[in-house]
Order: C-alpha cells, then structure tokens, then sequence
C-alpha cells in the first residue's frame, strides 16, 4: 500500500545542511502495523512528516519516491496532498494536549476533519463527530464534544486525537510516540484502542517510538534507525532473540525488562561486574506522617497524605506513581525545597522539617541532602556553563575557589564521564545524556549522604538512560550514598532499588521490599501498574 | 459564566485604588505645578486685592489638606470644578471634547489595523523573507515619525499643495453645522440624522489626523500580530490540523490567528489608551478640539480642576478600557476566568 | 440658530459637497461671500462672553466690542501702517445721542438714543446704563481697575436721572474719563434679562452672561462653541452706527500659525487676525492679500533692568546693555522688519510724541567702555527671562542679545516662562533680574505709560524702578488736559529721565498684524480685538 | 519536543570560532540584514555624539542675521534658520543631548523597573498586589501628559525630562521583569541553585534575572526610541531644552512655521534625524535580543 524507496531528507540549519533521512527504504502493506524504532535524532519522525509532505520550515526531501496505492506522494500537488492527509493517511502526535487547538470546542475540530473532506455536511456535522468520538471509546461523547482540550485529560486528549485523525476512515495511520507523557495506564489503554481500531478497520499503521517494548508488544514488523538509517527490520520477536546489527543489540540490551539486570542493559563489552552497596540498619531517613495541603480555588487540596516511611543509610528506595500520585510533592519537601503542612522528616535523627525552606541553605544537612532533576535541560541555568553548574554547590558550601575548584569539577567530570572539552559549553549545546551527567555531578559534588532522583532517566533515549543508570549504581557503591529514587517506571526501579513504596493519590498503597512488591504483587493497583507495562520478549542470553 | 463575571467584579475591585491613586497623584501634581492661577487669571493690570480676591474665590488660599479634602467633597457630589481657561465646568467641556478625541483614536486605531494585521500575519507566514523584513522596516518607520512631524507634514502636501484634503479646521469644515448632539461621535450623530453631506465633511476632516495617528500605531500592532501568529503557528496543533488535511486558509485563519488573537487584542488596549494620552501633539496641530489639546493648554495655564478632571477621566477610561480587554479575552479563550 | 439659515446652510454643504469632488475649485469662500458670511482665523481662544468676569482673557474682549454698546466710541482715521485706525482724539456717539460736560468737569450727562433697543425689542434705558456700570466698578479684577483709571470708581458715582438721561459724578476732573468710557469695559447690559437670571450669591448674573450676552449691538452670538468657533449674526436694529455689510462673521479658532495662514493663502478664510511678523513680512508681498500691520500705540517692546538686581543698580551696565544690543539685527530677525525702531533718536528731546527712539544705538565699543568703567568691568552672570507664550518674537531677541552681551562679559541664560507664572514672576513678584517685556497703555498718553510702567509698584513697573522726581511728574501729569501748558514739560521731563535712567531699554514699538484675502474695512483698535462691524467682503 | 528538528549536534565544531561571542553577534548581523543595517546606522549616530563637535562646519550657536533662512546650499548643506545658524551643524550637534536624554532615561527605569519587577515578581504576595496597583496607577495617566506635568512641575531642566521619560517607562519594564521571572521562579535551574546553597536573593540576581534579558533587550531598543521622540514632545509644546540650545523636537518645532511659507528645510532636516535615530533603535531590538540571548548560540 505505501513504499518509500531511498527517501533523504535535508535540514537547512545554521551549521548548513542537516541530512535527518539518508536514503531509506521500506514497504507497508495493508493492515499492517509497522514500528520504526529509533532514539531522538534518528530520523524516524521526519521520515513520517516527509511522506506526509508536513515538514518543518527549511526541510525538503532531496532524493527518493513516496508511493501510497499508486499516487507518487512527492510529485503530487498540495491541493491532493491535502486531500489525502486526514483523508487516505491521518497522523497522531505526542503531547496530545499541545496537538488540539486549546479554544476550539473538541467537537467543532473533529467537525472541521468531517468538513473539510466532504464526509459530512453543517447539518450532520455535529451527529457525525460524536460517533466518531464515541468510535475511540469515548463515553458520553455528546457531553465531551463540547469540551475544549483543557478541561480533558492526557488520555482523554489522545483519544480525541484519535477521533480527529480516523474520522475519515483513513486507510494508514501513523502514530508518532503516540504515548510518551502518559501514564503507564493510559499508554497502554491509548494503545490498545489504537491497535483494535487497526484490526477492526484492516487500517495499515506505522508506529513511531523510541521503545523497542512497546513496538515489539504492538507492531507485526519492525524497523530500527539511527542517524537517518534503517539499520535493521524484523518481527519483534525474532528482533530481541537474534538481533544482526549490533545498534539493535544495543537497543535490545537497553530496554528494561523482566529478568535484566543492571549490567546487563550495557553492551556486553562493558558489562563489569556489578558492585554490591552496604545498607546498614540505622535509618537515615525517617518520615513521618509527612502532610502537604495546598490552597485550592475550591478548598485546599490535599497533595500527600500523611506518609511515613524509612530509608536506611546505603539504601534505596524507589518511589513509583503515576501523575499526581504525590511523588514529586513528597521529594520535594524531603530535599528541603518545600515545607511540610504537618509531620517531620529526621535526617540522622534531626528533625529538618523544622527549618523553612526558606533558609534551609545554611542548614548543616544541606550538604547531605541533594536532588537530580527530572528535566536536564531545565535543570541547567541557560546562562551558565557546565562547569559553572557543577562548580556552584562547591562554590557556595564549600566556599572552594579557584584551582582547586576548577580541578574538584574536572575530577566529578570524569566520575560521571563528562569528557573535559563539554566543561566549557551551555546547556542547550549538550546532548540529553550529557545533561543528565552534569545534573548528576552537581549533586554529588558535595558527596551528600541522600540523592534523590526525580525521575532522572525519564528525558532520556534508552542507551543513554543504561548509561546513566548503571553510573548511578557505580556512584551509590562508590560513594555509600541513600537514594530516593521516584520513577513511574517499574522496569527501572526494579532494576535499582532495594526497597519500592507505591503512591496514589497522596498515600502509600503498597510497599515492601522490590523483589515482593514487583514479583507477587499483593496489591491491586500495584499489579494493573505491573501488567501495564510493556514487556519486551525475553532475550537468549548473550 | 459566572467565574467570569465574578472575574470581572474583581477587576472592577481592583480598579478602585488605581483610581484613588490617581485622584490623589493628580491632585499633587497640579499643586506642584508653578505659577500662580490666580494672578494669572486676574487678567492684565489687576492689582493685589483682585488677585486675593480670585485665590479666594479660587479657595486657592486654604492649605493644601483643606483643597484636597473640598476637591474630593465635590467629587463625590460629581463635580469636576470650572476650568478657568474656557470658562466652562470641567464636565461639560470634558463631555464636549472626549468624543472628539475618542472618535479620532478609534477612527485612527481602525485604519491601523486594516493595514497593521494583515501585514502582521503576512509577514509571519513568510518569516525571514524579504517580505517580512520590508513590513518589519515599513512599521518601524512609521512609529518612528514624531507626530507632531507628519501632521504638518501631510497639511502640507495634501491640503496646502495638492489641495485635496479639506482645510484643518478640527471636526467640521466652518460652513457645516454640527449635527444633533446624540453620541458626541460625528460620524454616528450624522448618520442618525441622515444627513450624508456632514457626515462625509466630517469623514474628510478625520483623514489627515486619524493617518497622522495610525501611522504611529502601526508598528505595536504589526509586530504583535507577526510575534503571536509565528508562535501560533509552530505550535503542535497547527501540525494537527495539516496532517488532517485542512485548507491552509481554515488553518491560518480558522487556528492560528483565533489563537493570536489574544496577545494582539492586550496590545491594541495598550496602543489605544497609550494613543489617546498621545494624541495632544495630533489634537494641536490639527486644530482637534479634543480632550489632548484641552489637557496641554490646561496644564500651561496651572488649570487645576481641568488637569485633574482630564487626567481622572482619562483614569476611568483606563479602566472601563481594560475591562473590556479582559471581557474580550474572555470570550476569545474558554481558559479564562476558569483557571 | 433660526431654520431659513439652516437650509441655507445645507444648501451650502450640497453646493461644496460638490465642489469637494474637483479639489482645486476654489468654491468655499465664493459660497461664503454670497450667504453674506465672513470668515476670521485667529490664533487666541475666546473663554468667556462677558468682560466683567473674573479669569475672562484678552480675547474674549471683542464680545464685549461686537456684541455690546458703550455709551461713546473712537473716530477712525486713516492708520499709519496702511488701513483703519480708531482715532484717540475723536470721542463719537454709540448709544449716547450727546452729552454735556459741566465746566468744573465734574458732572457728564449723556442723553441715550431714543430709539436704540436691546436685542430682545427693550429700550435702552438710563437705568441699564447704571446697572451696568455699577456691575464695571463692583465686579474686582481688571474691570474695576480700567474704570478707575477714568476716575469711575464707585457706584454712587451713577445717576439715571430719567428714562434716557444719565449723569456721572467724578471726583475730580480728568482727561481720561471720556476715553475711558469708550474703551470695551463700561459696556451696557438688558439689566432686566440680566437681573432676572441674577442669583443670591450671583448679583451680578456672571455665570448667565458668561454665556449668553444680553446687549444691544451690532452683532448677537449664532454660536459659540469654546475652543472651536464663535459665530456672529447681525442685529439689524442697530442704532449704534453703520449697520455692518456683513450678515454672519465666523471666527473661527486655530492654533497652529502655519494653518492659519495655509488657510488664507488658499482663500478658505478671508481674513487671519494677528499674524506673526514674519508671515506678515512674506504675506505683503503676495497678490491678492492685503496684509495690515499697525504699530500699537503706547506700546513699546523693552529689555528690561531689574533695579532689584545689584548690577543693574550701575547706571553703566545698563547704558552697556543699551549699546551692546544689536537693535537692527534683532528688529528684522525677531519682528522683520514690522512695527517701528526705537533706537537711534536724537538727544534733544523738543515733543511730546510717544512712543520714542531712544537716543541709544548699536556700538559696542562703547558698551565696553562702560562696562569697563562701571563696578563689573570684569562682567558677570544672570538670567534673561523670557515668557513662552510671547516665544515668538522674545525668543529670538533673547538670542541674538545672548550674543551680543557676551561680547561685553555679561554672560547670560535664557530661561523660558511658562505663560502661567510669568505675570507672576516678571510682573507680580518682579523678581526677573533681565527680561523682555511688552506693555501697552490702552489710553494713549505718554503718562498714562508712565503710570504703569515707571511708577515704583505698579504693574508693569518690573525693572522696580523708582524715581522721586518721576513719581511727582506722574501724579501730576496723569489726570492733566493736554491743553495744559504744564502738561508738555512734564511729559518732556519724563522721558529725559526715563532714557537718563533706563529701567526699561526700548527696543522697537511691536505691529499689529492682519491679514485678508478677500476682505476689507479692517479697522486697528487700541485693545488690539477685532471689531467686526466695519468688515465687509470684496468680491475677488 | 519535536523530533523532527532536534538535528544532531556535530560536537566538533563546538568549541570553535563560531563560538565565541564576536563571532556570535557576526552571525547574528549576517543572519538577518535589517539588524545589519540597524546597527550600522547605531554606529553611525554614535559617532556624530561622540565626534559631532569636532566634525561640524559651524558654531550650531552662532546666529548670522544676514544669512537667515538660506535654502539649503554647498556651504550649508541642510540651510539656515530664522536666525542664520546652520542647520546641519545643530542637528549634527542635538545627536549628542538626545541621545544622552533617551538613553540616560531608559537606564533609569531599567534599572528600577527590573529591580521592582524581580522583586515582585519572586516573592508575589502583598507586596506584588500594592506594587500592582501602583503601577496600574501610572500607567492609568495619560503617559504623555504625565511627563509633561512631572517637567512642568520640576521646571524644564535636562534632568526633569530624563525623570519624566523614566518615571512613564517603569511600568513597562517592572511589568515584562516580573513576567519573565515569575515563570522561571520555580525553574528546575532555580530550584538547583538553592540545594546548591544560594540565598532567595542570590538565586533572583545571579540565576533568574539574567535570563530575563533577551525579551528585555527589544523592550529597551523600543523605549530608547520612544525616549527620544518623547523628549522632542515635551520641546514641541515648550516643555523642552532650553534655548539655544540644539535639539531635535524644538528644531521641528520651530521649523514647522516655516514649512507653508517654503522654508521646509528647517523642520524636515531636523525631523529626518530625528525619524532616523528612532528608526535605528526600534530595528535594533531583535538584534540585540539576539546577542544577549546564549540560546541563540550553537
């Protein structure tokens, strides 16, 4: 039904041309679902904007054909180009929230699709979109339809995506990261619905992701990118057992999954022995019916609910949830950046919660409290260098200055494996892996007795998260440090820590030490958090 | 609806300091203003007592708590005090001139926008082209023109040499009568009356002037609209809508500019009440008998109650001006007043 | 305004509506002339209809000339700077049919004209006149103080003896008395409509003549609406003189000098009242404008000394100033050429004619040498004050003179005035230590100049001159017929004084400037308004 | 984040010419020739206020009765004036007081409005509702006719016109400050700054305020302008510089009288300049966005 055949693409950018697709090609037949897997850069979205002609300003395709059933996508005009998108091939989009128009009624956009080719008229406009809202599962669609985006949820958003993208009963879809920046729960609801409506229609689908699990779960074929190539293409299955290329492998090794250890998702030539860290018994960390109410428009909301829990010197402790679960609220406060409603949190027996925020920079325990931050790029002053960055903590606490300084920061450089020459740049010249290295080494520049880590991989291409999360355990044995690890992530935490506590809503649901809770989960929520996960194909050993 | 309009009630909360603020910041400056009205409105050859005489009547000899104090008390009662420089109550003359002045801003503010707008969104459609540079470099002219300059500027060419614009001589050539006072608004009064012949003199003598203005308010218009479409346009669901195959004229105007539209309708009640504080330099050379002109001859004069009656109308204007921007806002995005 | 003038009107506005359509048809004033209607630009806004009140400016004046009668006016004559003049020396009738003055020249009696009536069809009565000019000498301010000047000073001075006699009780007998009830003040008032729109703390009906006059003259407002236009219309039971060619006078306010003239260039108005110099200098020469520029009598532009200013207490700094200020350059910068020099008179004084050059002229060698002689050979610092509302000749003056007593060591700053504080500082306070100044005495007699200029306190005093001799010479010149054989010494005595000391540097005597594009009968008035009655258009 | 755009970075070229922050502001003028130009043309008035006096023909005071109103000619290039100085010597000479005037004007409020706005907006609460109110209070004046009473009521000195332009650009600045920092007030960076053991304060100066900059810069090029067409407002009325002074406003002000009767040098000369120097800051902005911005770097 579609072929590209030796499709590039080229980017005029500053530093001059870009080449993001360097000659690829491949085939999909109908009904099919394919997945093009690939890490950021690797291409694969431009690949679907090529062949919808949507491009971005100052990318044009250089060489190659575009076939879908028979009309030559690349020479036809754009009045048929419109007419085929939406109508022949729709598209679907991450961030399903930013991809509706915020004051347009959902409704009247999944009107303007109907509209717009030929499928309905003013009249049946309005009937003819709620059935297409309520074709992706959406209940009481005659209420939704005249919702605007913002008062919908994430999940909600992409089915309404959805609905605008299949309105016109398209014969290709192509999802691009169709889940990324939703819940575990949603993504796997949002994909089922996708994958069934593909079934039920004989729609062909091509499914963009960076996550070899979910597109082996979902796709009947495979194709691997990287830097604008197809590197490899294959069933799922046989993908993960043999893989040829060794990026493949790479992938493969990356992706975590039931039964991997935290060594095993590095290439095997990198794979060292994996160091065991101490827990002592004496806790370092004792929270205690930790409170949080923020000021609502109607009344105040409670955000964590009286937690109490342990974290032991050389521990770590995982704390999972999906959004809104509390998590983040509750690092927060234990890092010191938030002040508590009510409760106390002891740090080697001291209540810090005592001291506000405000003026916690002064506290002794300051030093032995640090965070890395959920976004890299966020984290770091655009102003400022790397260097300056990790050179900050020291700089201010230690009050180091000068030489000493300068080498205290290349000696973290090379801890976290920051190459020397990256020191001088800013942060928006730095990949997401090296962000993250320079967020790590400002937190352990102090060597804090407590890292938390909000979600410090969520940002990141798998290789790269293998990476740092196996720099993290050589880092907590090396340096005995607790960690407060919060993911949404279960493969991860698994992965890393010793101790997993549940959050929902503001409380703890389950917790328990990693092996019960995520083995023989006891807990409902914990298990549907379990079972939607994706699990990737167990690997022959390498 | 309703936490919008409770929006709106606290805007009108907030807007009462702001108009506390003013009466008494008005009232201090006009106090500080040098010169003495009295003596100066003792009119030529008077002598002490005259002069006493007016202070007094002036209450200009009372102390400085005691003025403000009777100021406020009249205000209160609704009144604004004579102006000393035409005689007339402040009200009057303030309900005479504002129309005149409101009629050339809006009248003015119109053509900017015919022209502003469109040249905004066509230069974010082709950003980086010489088509964008040159709108960039036409508004910026513009702006930059003093005002005072081109208004003599264009008598010059248009009325004195070219003789095609009629003579400057404010809202309505000598020979034509003012139509029924109904709005104040020329334009309207005449097209209530009917009567086609004033109201297209009045049109002619708004030409010159609501140029003059509109050439200033370009720029603001233009760049906004430029910024907000640009912003508009690269967002995600722009992309949406392309890949569903909408009609680029549905999607520019349909999407994008409905979501520009916000930024650009809190720049136009900048520009506007920032034009109407502006216009004084356009109302003098013009011959305009607005509210801008009224305030300069006033304030040369030390007028005490006309600066303070035209600088608390203006307040008001202010004020009554940002609330129809937050109720505009309102309507345009569902966001508003829910969050 | 009545319905046959407003079909009139829109009869007009059709005929321009399509004359509009071949812009360069120069229709306006042709549809103008033929309803009658002449049209006046002026630069000055009128704030008030009635004289009396305080806070009433110079323009609002010429209401009070158009729109009302006084008892006697001027004659005219033929003016010096081409045109019309009201002449000082011709006291004429205007709604007094004669009147008799006792030989002490205590009691005037006037006999009203039998047949002149207020706008509203009332006889003007002895009773009106009264009224009226008990309102003059009641009413504070400069009214008053102009009544005065003419020996009216209180009410019981007023006598209607009958229906159409009215007799005044002076103190004493004075030469100003007469002039002094033709000047636009003592103006006569429908007391009845007046009097019934009076109020308790209102005797005097200010706020309802402030807008509406009640009079018997030429001309009755059609309209006013301040700041923009004030339209006349003829009263055509005047008995006061000549009934006016014109039906309807719009004089119409513009501030903008260049508009102004742009207008009357291009013939859409005929008439442009007090033109600045320049534009009269360029105007002249045009065809088809007839430009008028009348010097003002009694009226002298001067730099003036502060006495109150140590430096200026040395005779020879101040003949310095006198002699280092380049008089030509300035008379053609700052006045091109309009009005008459004031410098370079010869020493002798033999008459009494005023005003008079002064025996100085430019000569810098000798300004240094008196500067070197004086008690600041070394030269100093101070402020030349000027006031922006009069910027357009003061200025450049100002300038040129900044340059030329740096020559001689005085170092100067100009300092501009807003309108409102320079009567204040220059003439109240009198704390300028160096200004210009520009007064003009409305009765036209060198001692009446005197009077307000050279008498210590007085208004227009501000150099804060004082001379004893001056002060006796004044007293007893002031109230003096000129017939008086003492009377011409006196005055000859003044002025030797007065370039002996030099409190005020005479520089040029200022011109009033008129120009008409299709216009005539202008006629020049002491009180420098315009008195519409004797316009009338001329078919171009 | 789209993947479509994120281009690899070739890391080489980092760390190379194109890097610094001359070659930046290079690229930044090449990348878009209107900024060129604009810049230019900074240069150019620049160099009239700092060498003006050396450069003109003539004393801009020296008044020559005989060669008054001179259309403009060889030896004077833009005419005389009533009073005979050259015109072209004046405007030449006004570049300097002008410029002084906007720019001394513009860093003033500058610096008060980013200080009140940092504030504000760091710390919101009460004090940012009453600064609120405060500025909505002068912003609720008619600007214009504010700065005309603030000179009025000081007097007409150079300083009080620099107050008076301050005084109405405040509001602006505190309002665009406080924008800018309250979203970035709860940054990951920020956030990072305090574990790092940084004060309230110090976070504010060092971290956040300096990234308030670029959208500032277009603010502060805009104002320069409008500081200087400001000025030449308040000399229009008579609110201006004194006498004989040189400066723009008053030179088109008083030149206007002229125009109808043919002397249009006066005031067209004058109010060219004027429209120039304007011009060039109101283009200058992006530009400088540009350069300030690290972002704009690669």
């Amino acid at each position: 039904m579609l072929s590209i055949k030796d499709l590039s693409v080229a980017f005029k950018t500053r530093k001059g041309e870009v080449n993001a697709v360097r000659g690829i090609s491949l085939n999909l037949s109908k009904g099919e679902t394919l997945g093009i897997v690939g890490e950021s850069g690797s291409g694969k979205s431009v690949t679907s904007y090529a062949l919808m002609r949507i491009l971005d300003a100052g990318g044009e395709i250089r060489t190659g054909d575009v076939t879908y059933g028979g009309i030559d996508l690349r020479a036809a005009s754009e009045k048929d180009m419109r007419d085929i998108r939406g109508r022949e091939i729709s598209m679907i989009f991450q961030n399903p929230r930013a991809a509706l128009n915020p004051i347009r009624r959902v409704g009247r956009q999944v009107e303007d699709v109907l509209i717009r080719h030929a499928q309905a008229t003013r009249q049946d406009a309005k009937a003819k979109a709620i059935a297409a809202l309520e074709a992706v599962k959406i209940n009481d669609a005659a209420a939704r339809y005249e919702a605007y985006p913002f008062e919908l949820s994430g999940g909600m958003c992409q089915r309404i995506v959805i609905a605008i993208a299949l309105a016109c009963k398209p014969q290709l879809l192509i999802a691009d990261e169709p889940t990324t920046g939703l819940d575990i729960t949603t993504q796997k609801a949002v994909m089922d619905l996708v994958g069934d409506l593909a079934k039920e229609r004989g729609m062909g689908m091509i499914l963009i992701t960076h996550d070899l699990g979910l597109a082996s779960q979902y796709c009947d074929r495979i194709v691997v990118m990287k830097d604008g190539l197809i590197v490899e293409e294959g069933e799922p299955g046989r993908m993960f057992t043999e893989p040829n290329h060794a990026y493949t492998r790479k992938l493969v090794d990356a992706t975590p999954r039931l039964g991997a250890s935290i060594r095993s998702l590095l290439p095997p030539e990198a794979r060292r022995p994996e160091p065991t860290h101490k827990v002592h018994a004496r806790p370092l960390l004792e929270v205690r019916d930790l409170v949080k109410t923020y000021p609502g428009k109607s009344g105040p909301v409670q955000a964590v609910k009286g937690i109490s829990f342990d974290i032991n010197a050389g521990q770590s402790l995982g704390l999972v949830g999906e959004s809104g679960s509390g998590k983040s609220t509750t690092s927060e406060m234990i890092v010191r950046l938030q002040d508590p409603t009510s409760g106390n949190i002891l740090f080697d027996g001291h209540d810090i919660a005592s001291t506000p925020s405000a003026h916690f920079m002064r506290h002794a325990a300051r030093r032995d409290i640090q965070m890395v931050f959920q976004d890299a790029t966020d984290s770091l002053n655009p102003r400022g260098t790397a260097a300056s960055a990790i050179a900050e903590p020291l700089a201010r606490i230690e009050g180091m200055r000068g030489t000493k300084l300068a080498a205290r920061v290349s000696d973290l450089a090379d801890l976290v494996g920051l190459p020397q020459s990256l020191l001088s740049r800013f942060p928006h010249q730095l990949s997401g892996g090296q962000k993250a290295r320079v967020g790590i080494a400002r937190a352990i520049a102090l060597e804090p007795k407590l890292l938390i880590l909000d979600e410090p991989t969520a940002a990141l291409d798998v290789s790269i998260q293998a990476l740092v999360l196996n720099l993290l355990v050589d880092l907590r044995a090396y340096m005995g440090m607790s960690y407060l690890f919060v993911s949404h992530d279960l493969n991860v935490v698994r992965l890393l820590c010793d101790k997993v506590l549940v959050m929902k809503q503001g409380e703890i649901v389950d917790h328990g030490p990693t092996a019960t809770v995520m083995d023989k989960p006891s807990n409902p929520y914990t298990r549907t958090l379990i079972e939607a996960a994706p699990q990737p194909p167990e690997p022959v050993a390498a | 609806m309703s936490p919008r309009s409770k929006m709106i009630l606290g805007r009108v909360a907030q807007a009462i300091p702001v108009v506390m603020g003013v009466v008494v910041i008005s009232f201090l400056l006009t106090r500080a203003l040098p010169g003495d009205p009295a003596a100066y409105f003792a009119g030529p050859a008077a002598d002490e007592a005259s002069i006493a005489e007016i202070r007094e009547a002036l209450g200009l000899d009372k102390s400085l708590f005691q003025q403000f104090f009777f100021y406020v008390g009249d205000l209160v009662r609704g009144d604004l005090g004579t102006s000393l420089t035409t005689g007339q109550t402040v009200t009057s003359d303030l309900a005479a001139r504002l129309p005149a002045s409101l009629e050339l801003t809006l009248v003015a503010l119109l053509l900017s926008c015919a022209i502003a707008i469109p040249l905004g969104v066509l230069a974010a459609t082709r950003p980086g082209t010489w088509v964008d540079h040159l709108c960039r470099v036409l508004v910026t002219a513009g702006v930059s023109m003093p005002t005072f300059f081109t208004g003599i500027a264009l008598i010059y060419v248009f009325y004195y040499i070219a003789g095609l614009a009629p003579s400057p001589l404010g809202r309505l050539d000598f020979i034509y009568l003012s139509p029924q006072h109904v709005t104040g608004f020329y334009l309207i009064d005449a097209a209530l009356a009917g009567d086609l012949e004033t109201w297209i003199a009045a049109l002619k003598q708004l030409i010159l002037p609501a140029t003059t203005l509109a050439l200033f308010t370009l720029a603001p218009i233009a760049r906004m609209t430029r910024a907000a479409m640009l912003s508009a346009l690269s967002a995600d669901f722009i992309r949406t809508a392309r890949a569903a195959g909408l009609g680029s004229r549905k999607i520019l105007y349909g999407y994008a500019f409905r979501n520009a539209l916000l930024p650009v309708v809190t720049t136009l009640g900048m520009v506007f009440s920032f034009t109407l504080g502006a216009n004084v330099l356009v109302e003098k050379v013009f011959a305009w008998p607005g509210i801008g002109s009224y305030a300069v001859e006033a304030l040369v004069v030390s007028d005490y109650a006309a600066v303070q009656g035209f600088v608390l109308a203006m307040a008001l204007l202010f004020v009554v001006l940002n609330l129809i921007i937050d109720i505009a806002y309102a309507l345009i995005d569902p966001r508003i007043g829910l969050k | 305004m009545n319905d046959n003038s407003r079909r009139n009107f829109l009869k007009l506005t059709g005929g321009t509506v399509g004359a509009a359509m071949l812009p360069f048809l120069k229709v306006l004033p042709a549809q103008a002339q033929s309803s009658g209607t002449l049209v006046v630009v002026s630069g000055q806004t009128i704030n008030s209809l009635d004289l009396h009140r305080t806070g009433t400016n110079r323009a609002s004046y010429q209401v009070a000339v158009n729109c009302y009668d006084r008892l006697v006016s001027f004659g005219t004559k033929e003016a010096p700077g081409g045109g019309l003049s009201y002449d000082y020396s011709v006291i004429e009738p205007e709604l007094a049919e004669s009147w008799t003055i006792s030989d002490d020249g205590l009691t005037m009696t006037f006999q009203i004209k039998s047949d002149a009536t207020f706008w509203d069809g009332r006889k003007v009565t002895a009773a009106d006149v009264k009224w009226s000019f008990d309102r003059a000498v009641s009413a504070g301010g400069f009214p008053t103080v102009q009544m005065r000047a003419g020996g009216l000073e209180r009410p019981d001075q007023f006598e209607a003896v009958d229906e159409e006699t009215f007799v005044i009780t002076l103190d004493r007998p004075s030469k100003l008395t007469l002039p002094d009830l033709a000047v636009p003040v003592p103006f006569i008032i429908n007391s009845e409509v007046a009097m019934a729109n009076a109020t308790e703390d209102d005797p005097w009906a200010m706020e309802y003549l402030h807008t509406t006059p009640a009079g018997s003259g030429a001309f009755k407002v059609a309209r006013w609406e301040q700041g923009q236009q004030l339209v006349y219309e003829r009263n055509d039971a005047w008995v006061g003189g000549p009934l006016p060619s014109m039906e309807r006078v719009i004089v119409r306010e513009v501030p903008s000098p260049a508009t102004r003239r742009a207008l009357l260039e291009r013939g859409d108005v005929q008439m442009s009242f007090n033109i600045p110099n320049r534009d009269a200098a360029e105007l002249s020469d045009m065809a088809g404008i007839d430009v008028y520029s009348t010097p003002i009598e009694n009226c002298i532009h001067c730099l003036c000394p502060n006495f109150a200013f140590e430096p200026f207490q040395d005779a020879n700094v101040r003949r310095a100033l006198a002699y280092a200020i380049p008089y030509e350059a300035i008379f053609q910068t700052a006045a091109y050429g309009r009005g008459v020099p004031m410098w370079g008179g010869e020493d002798e004084i033999t008459d009494v004619a005023w005003p008079r050059p002064s025996p100085f002229a430019t000569n810098l060698e000798r300004a240094r040498e008196l500067m070197a002689a004086s008690n600041y050979a070394s030269g100093f610092e101070v402020p030349l004050s000027i006031s922006l509302g009069l910027a357009d000749w003061m200025e450049p003056t100002a300038l040129l003179m900044q340059e030329a007593f740096a020559e001689i060591g005085i170092i100067t700053e100009i300092e501009r005035i807003p309108g409102a504080n320079w009567r204040t500082a220059a003439l109240v306070e009198k704390s300028l230590p160096l200004h210009l100044e520009n007064f003009g005495g409305w009765l036209n007699t060198p001692d009446y100049y005197f009077f307000w200029a050279y008498k210590e306190g007085h208004l227009f005093n501000s150099s804060n001159y004082r001379n004893e001799e001056i002060e006796q010479l004044v007293d007893d010149t002031l109230h003096m017929a000129m017939d008086n054989p003492a009377y011409a010494p006196n005055v000859m005595r003044m002025f030797e004084i007065a370039f002996e000391d030099l409190p005020r540097i005479p520089l040029w005597q200022p011109a009033l400037n008129v120009a008409m594009n299709g216009a005539d009968g202008y006629e020049f008035w002491f009180h420098r308004q315009l008195d519409v009655r004797p316009l009338s258009t001329t078919s171009t | 984040m789209m993947a479509g755009m994120t281009a690899p970075h070739p890391s080489r070229t980092a760390g190379q010419k194109n890097d610094t922050t001359l070659g930046h502001i290079v690229y930044v003028l090449k990348d878009n020739p209107v900024t060129m130009l604009a810049f230019a043309m900074l240069a150019f008035f620049m160099g009239c206020a700092l060498f003006g006096p050396l450069l003109v023909p003539y004393d801009p005071l020296a008044t020559n009765a005989a060669r008054a109103l001179e259309a403009p000619s060889w030896d004077h290039w833009f005419g005389t004036d009533n009073l005979g100085r050259d015109v072209f010597s004046r405007v030449v000479i006004a570049t300097r007081l002008d410029l002084t005037i906007s720019v001394a004007a513009v860093a003033l409020s500058f610096v008060i409005g980013s200080i009140l706005g940092s504030i504000t907006g760091y710390w919101g609460g009460w004090l940012d509702a009453v600064l609120n109110r405060l500025l909505d209070t002068i912003m609720a004046f008619p600007l214009f006719v504010l700065a005309m009473g603030v000179v009025a009521a000081l007097g007409n000195t150079i300083e009080n016109i620099i107050y008076a332009t301050a005084i109405i650009n405040i509001p602006f600045y505190a309002r665009l400050v406080r924008a800018e920092v309250n979203i970035r007030r709860n940054a990951g960076f920020a956030q990072a700054a305090k574990l790092a053991g940084n004060s309230d304060l110090r976070v504010l100066a060092v971290h956040i305020f300096p990234n308030a900059l670029p959208p500032m810069m277009v603010q502060v090029s805009l104002n320069l302008g409008w500081a200087i067409l400001n000025a030449a407002g308040l000399s229009f009325i008579g609110l201006g510089v004194r006498p004989p002074t040189p400066e723009w406003g008053i030179m088109v002000a008083e030149g206007a009288n002229f125009i109808v009767s043919g002397e249009w040098w006066m005031a067209v000369f004058p109010g060219l300049w004027l429209m120039l120097a304007v011009f060039t800051f109101n283009l200058l902005g992006d530009g400088l966005r540009d350069i300030v911005d690290p972002r704009k770097r690669t």
